[in-house]
């Protein structure tokens, strides 16, 4: 019998594949999955929305679009796991904000770049890894 | 402790609760906007998008911007998460904001917390909503979902029904039903005409999902019985939608586009032993104590009683959920609303006591009872598709069987 | 046809706590007990960590129980909407008052869904859906 | 007309906790049963004076199950309130407004032992089945930002670096609260106070975040009952009156990951509910004798010190250096029964020592204190209370 103290081993899918539960997101996984970074723009007030939502919080539009972005941009902060909560993670590792040139940030991993070699306002651009076959992430490595 | 000894003695202590003139509800607040989106068997957007689009319209129908929303109020149930319907609505600062959990059963206390919130000071706007994909998306009422998720009962006293296949909620609604039915020798020949009735309602009601699709008595009998004895038009009408309603005080309500509709009163009970729809060990089994606490509050704050209600939209998971309330609200006597529901006519527009006038969650929508206080206000404000002339006063309740709630609106 | 479960499809177990482990664990034993409150002489289902009438949390106890009632309502599940996966249908749920005044839920193993009535006496048995699983259920008596 | 505002309409009048322990063995269902028999017992009261229920929504145990075992007989207000302690401001307008007479606020949790956690993978993947935030956590799971700790460091860094603030003078936080602590019988960590090298030697829990900047979970339950204001002068306790109750938000919140505004190291929401909380209360942030400020994170409790005004941005760090102002006999004795830091990360064990204070009953008894201050929820949505005495 299950004790609530005890979970069952759990058999855990990449945290990846949690991700793209609401419809408002789904363009923006599905161009990562063409190893493109689109990020959601208001049609009406050009504001960007991320994450991606159903409606303009600044003008209430319900009207928006899908516009490709350069994928550069810089780091605005980061963090290091010295130790994994997940399996799918090997410690340790970093988890970066980024603020891309337009403005909005995104979270993500280093590419290349060791723990202690980021900083702050570091000059960073995309790239894509393949997940599955129709799942990608994106990550940032330094800019060329 | 005497366990709901005002119930089962049917004499409610007024001396128990807090006088009537300290209450800040009572006429002092209304509900000045209600918005809706399409209802569908599939909306093919996802609940943050319904609600959204619902809390939209409920702000322009009350002649509102964003920025005077300072106050939300959401089912605990809800799958949109509050931090992100604010980001997508764009609400500066939210003042106010709880949830009310009991699901179905919080449909009126959403308004009620919400009446309390702009009564104290609170807020001055707050927003009532309910998103869901119930047709097309995890569906709470059915029982092959669970094996997907879950290996054990989630809570302790769900150990004692998951495991013997008994996980959902009409099912464990038959059980009181068929309780119902035996202590009151109800005959099952008798039943139908409620579901029939809310049909015709729902013919002239285009929003409403069984629009274009009539249904006879003869049809309600041939339906296929899902669980004795409840047939597949006994059960309410899976959904994708969203519905919103704005609150604010009286006296803000006055200078709104539409004529103000005045919360007279406003309750929730959540009685000892109550269970969400398996409150076996209450010591009466056939009917819905809840509905009762909530009756005799309603009737205490707003010192009206059964005859001076003029619309009544009874939250109907399935038809004896709402026919049993009749009883417990004083409509009729106790095993009587078989009878008075029988052949249709006191429930019609033109009868005793309309009832469901949209269609209710039976034939218009289960936007989980949000749509039953959209109708109420329509009423009262001569809008509705099935209008009852004159109609001055609406009482509304929230899901039976579970912790519940309710509101008495006026013109 | 008696109680039916469909291979491969887990039945979902209960949730056991230590509010209410000895329970599960006479389960596990063939037995059958309920929860009391020694102060009040009331039996409380479903288990509780306080009595609701003293407040107290130490006057509770596990009394072993003869396992007789009667159902008190019952509900045959004959559509797959209502019906869990793991189990054929049509099956019975019956709810069942005890002789102790409290009522409990379990399926009904040995009756065809129309001999079960209001009224009609069953006694706890028990039945193990699946490996390291032991459930109470109930079956008819002779009254 | 009747005057809308919920100052002086409601006082809290009984506080309990069961013990607290890192590893208490017991259900979340019992904690909450004890805490509120013994929370009104504490306020004098009957259970069948009790007519409203209100708790936080992640808290495990349902009204009705709590009702079965208490014997509560009818709640006329139940609410599951979604952050921080600000269930306990929907139960001041339900009795403000004449809904019901007593409600009382219970949380229960097994977060030193049990499932809530909170910092585990299994947690976070529970978060999201309860629907929390869907949408934004599918934009940090992926790269591995799972845990409220890693949410919270990158503000955090981000907090340190726009200021110039040096990350060692952070732990004069968990310091004071270590002192605070060693003093309260009830705080199960810190047997005794800590000093700065202990708190530069910590290990990292996710840089920049040390261990010993993070709030530990803690077993046990709480609750408090909260009345009509003119009702709690004749009850059992010196009643704590609700001066002042406030709820905040802002756009692009999220809980602990607002990367998406255009200042990450802020906490917005408690500024505003700070602003409305000295409005609703009619006083000043000068008058506050006491505060209980939010340390689950202890960088977060310099930002709030700045967003409520007692210092300039980003000097709340500097503000607490070396102690002497936060320390009992400074200009703003802060979480004196040793915070979440010390007493485990429970909401409401801060309102619970904010109303100690008022009823002279602290471990860290602030002189003559009139009027206390209690804040929630930074991260996220936050609120607050001011209690004064009667």
């Amino acid at each position: 019998m299950t004790t609530p103290g005890e979970p069952e081993a759990p058999t855990v899918p990449h945290p990846a594949l949690w991700a793209v539960l609401y419809r408002s997101s789904t363009p923006f996984w599905e161009a990562v999955a063409r190893h493109e970074l689109s990020l959601q723009r208001c049609s009406g007030c050009k504001t960007w929305l991320m994450p991606p939502r159903p409606m303009c919080p600044r003008c209430q539009s319900a009207e928006s679009e899908w516009v490709p972005v350069s994928g550069r941009g810089k780091i605005h902060s980061w963090v290091t796991y010295p130790e994994s909560p997940h399996p799918a993670f090997e410690a340790p590792y970093s988890v970066i904000l980024v603020e891309l040139d337009e403005g909005v940030r995104l979270v993500s991993n280093p590419s290349g770049i060791a723990p202690e070699e980021l900083e702050m306002d570091m000059p960073v651009e995309v790239v894509f890894e393949d997940v599955s076959d129709d799942f990608a992430l994106y990550k940032f490595k330094r800019a060329g | 402790m005497q366990m709901l000894e005002e119930y089962r003695t049917k004499s409610y202590r007024n001396d128990l609760r807090p006088p009537v003139d300290a209450n800040l509800v009572k006429d002092k607040t209304a509900i000045v906007g209600i918005g809706q989106t399409a209802y569908s068997r599939n909306a093919e957007r996802d609940e943050l998008d319904l609600a959204c689009e619902a809390i939209k319209k409920a702000v322009d129908d009350a002649g509102l911007t964003m920025a005077d929303i300072d106050g939300l109020e959401a089912l605990t149930l809800d799958r949109v998460s509050m931090p992100t319907l604010i980001g997508s609505l764009g609400i500066e600062n939210l003042r106010f904001t709880s949830e009310v959990s009991f699901g179905g059963g919080g449909a009126c206390a959403l308004v009620m917390h919400a009446a309390a919130a702009v009564a104290t000071g609170a807020a001055n706007y707050v927003v009532v909503y309910r998103a869901l994909n119930e047709a097309s998306g995890h569906r709470y009422g059915r029982g092959d979902g669970y094996a997907e998720y879950l290996t054990a009962a989630p809570t302790l006293h769900y150990g004692y029904y998951f495991p013997y296949g008994f996980l959902t909620p009409l099912s464990w609604a038959a059980m009181y039903t068929k309780r119902w039915m035996h202590e009151y020798g109800i005959k099952l020949e008798d039943t139908g005409w409620y579901s029939v009735v809310l049909r015709e309602y729902a013919q002239n009601n285009p929003d409403a999902i069984f629009y274009g699709k009539p249904l006879t008595i003869e049809g309600f009998h041939e339906s296929p019985m899902i669980s004795a004895p409840l047939r597949l038009y006994d059960c309410c009408v899976d959904t994708d939608g969203a519905a919103a309603v704005i609150v604010t005080t009286a006296d803000r309500a006055k200078d709104m586009p539409h004529a103000p509709v005045y919360i007279a009163a406003a309750a929730q009970s959540s009685p000892i032993e109550t269970e969400i729809q398996t409150s076996y060990n209450r010591p009466i089994v056939a009917g819905l104590p809840e509905t009762w606490y909530v009756g005799q509050e309603l009737y205490r704050q707003s010192g009206l009683g059964p005859a001076d209600i003029d619309v009544a939209q009874l939250y109907d998971p399935f038809s004896y959920g709402a026919m049993i309330q009749l009883e417990e609200l004083g409509f009729c006597g106790p095993g009587e609303c078989v009878d008075f529901c029988l052949g249709g006519d006191r429930i019609r527009v033109d009868g005793d006591l309309p009832l469901n006038t949209s269609g209710g969650l039976l034939s218009e929508a289960y936007i989980h009872g949000v749509n039953l206080v959209t109708e109420a206000v329509r009423q009262l404000r001569g809008t509705a598709y099935n209008q009852v002339a004159d109609a001055e006063t609406a009482i509304v309740t929230a899901g039976p069987g579970l912790p519940t709630s309710g509101l008495i609106l006026r013109k | 046809m008696p109680l039916e479960y469909v291979p491969g499809i887990p039945i979902l177990r209960p949730y056991v706590d230590p509010d209410n482990k000895p329970f599960w664990d006479a389960v596990d034993r063939h037995e059958f007990v309920l929860q009391r409150c020694s102060n009040c002489d009331v039996f409380l289902q479903p288990p509780r960590p306080m009595c609701p009438h003293c407040l107290s949390m130490d006057s509770l106890e596990w009394v072993p129980s003869a396992g007789r009632g009667e159902v008190y309502s019952f509900v045959v599940f004959e559509a797959d909407r209502m019906a869990y996966p793991g189990m054929k249908i049509p099956y019975v749920v019956v709810l069942v008052e005890m002789e102790e005044g409290v009522r409990l839920t379990a399926n009904i193993i040995d009756s065809e869904p129309d001999e079960v009535y209001i009224g009609m006496p069953v006694e706890v048995t028990y039945n193990s859906p699946m490996e390291g699983l032991t459930l109470y259920q109930f079956k008819k008596r002779a009254s | 007309m009747t005057e809308r505002t919920l100052k002086d309409k409601t006082a809290i009048v009984g506080i309990a906790t069961t013990d607290l322990a890192r590893d208490g063995g017991r259900t979340e269902y019992s904690l909450a049963c004890e805490a509120v028999t013994r929370a009104v017992e504490d306020a004098g009261l009957e259970m069948a004076d009790i007519d409203g229920i209100v708790k936080d929504i992640s808290d495990g145990i349902d009204p009705m199950y709590l009702q079965k075992a208490v014997g509560i007989d009818n709640a006329q207000y139940c609410s599951d309130s979604h952050w921080g302690t600000s269930a306990l401001m929907t139960g001041a307008t339900a009795i403000a407004a004449g809904i019901c007479n007593a409600v009382v606020y219970y949380r229960c949790l097994n977060g030193g032992s049990g499932r809530r956690a909170g910092n585990d993978f299994r947690a976070a993947r529970e978060m999201q089945d309860e629907g929390l935030d869907l949408l934004r956590y599918d934009f940090y799971s992926p790269f591995g930002l799972l845990t409220p700790d890693g949410l919270a460091a990158m503000t955090a860094r981000r907090y340190l670096h726009v200021h110039g603030i040096d990350a060692d003078q952070v732990g004069w936080i968990p310091v004071v609260a270590s002192e605070y602590a060693a003093k309260n019988p009830d705080a199960v960590f810190f047997d005794e106070a800590i000093g700065l090298d202990d708190y530069t030697r910590s290990a990292l829990r996710v840089d920049p975040l040390r261990d010993l900047d993070c709030a530990p979970g803690v077993d046990g339950g709480l609750a408090i009952v909260l009345t009509r204001a003119d009702r709690a002068k004749s009850l059992r306790q010196k009643a704590a009156v609700v001066m002042g109750v406030a709820q905040g938000t802002s756009t692009e919140g999220e809980l602990l990951s607002n990367y998406s505004r255009p200042d990450i190291a802020a906490l917005p929401e408690v500024r505003l509910m700070g602003e409305e909380l000295f409005r609703v209360a009619g006083i000043d942030r000068g008058d506050i004798n006491v505060a209980q400020l939010d340390d689950r994170y202890a960088p977060y409790v310099a930002m709030q010190l700045e967003e409520l005004g007692f210092c300039e941005r980003g000097s709340g760090v500097a503000f607490c250096e070396k102690g002497e102002r936060i320390r009992v006999d400074g200009d703003l004795p802060l979480n004196t029964g040793g915070g979440f830091l010390g007493g485990g990360f429970t909401y409401g064990l801060n309102v619970i020592e904010a109303v100690r204070q008022i009823r002279g009953t602290s471990s860290s008894q602030v002189e003559d204190a009139e009027i206390s201050l209690v804040v929630s929820g930074a991260g996220g949505p936050a609120d607050g209370l001011i209690l004064r005495r009667d």
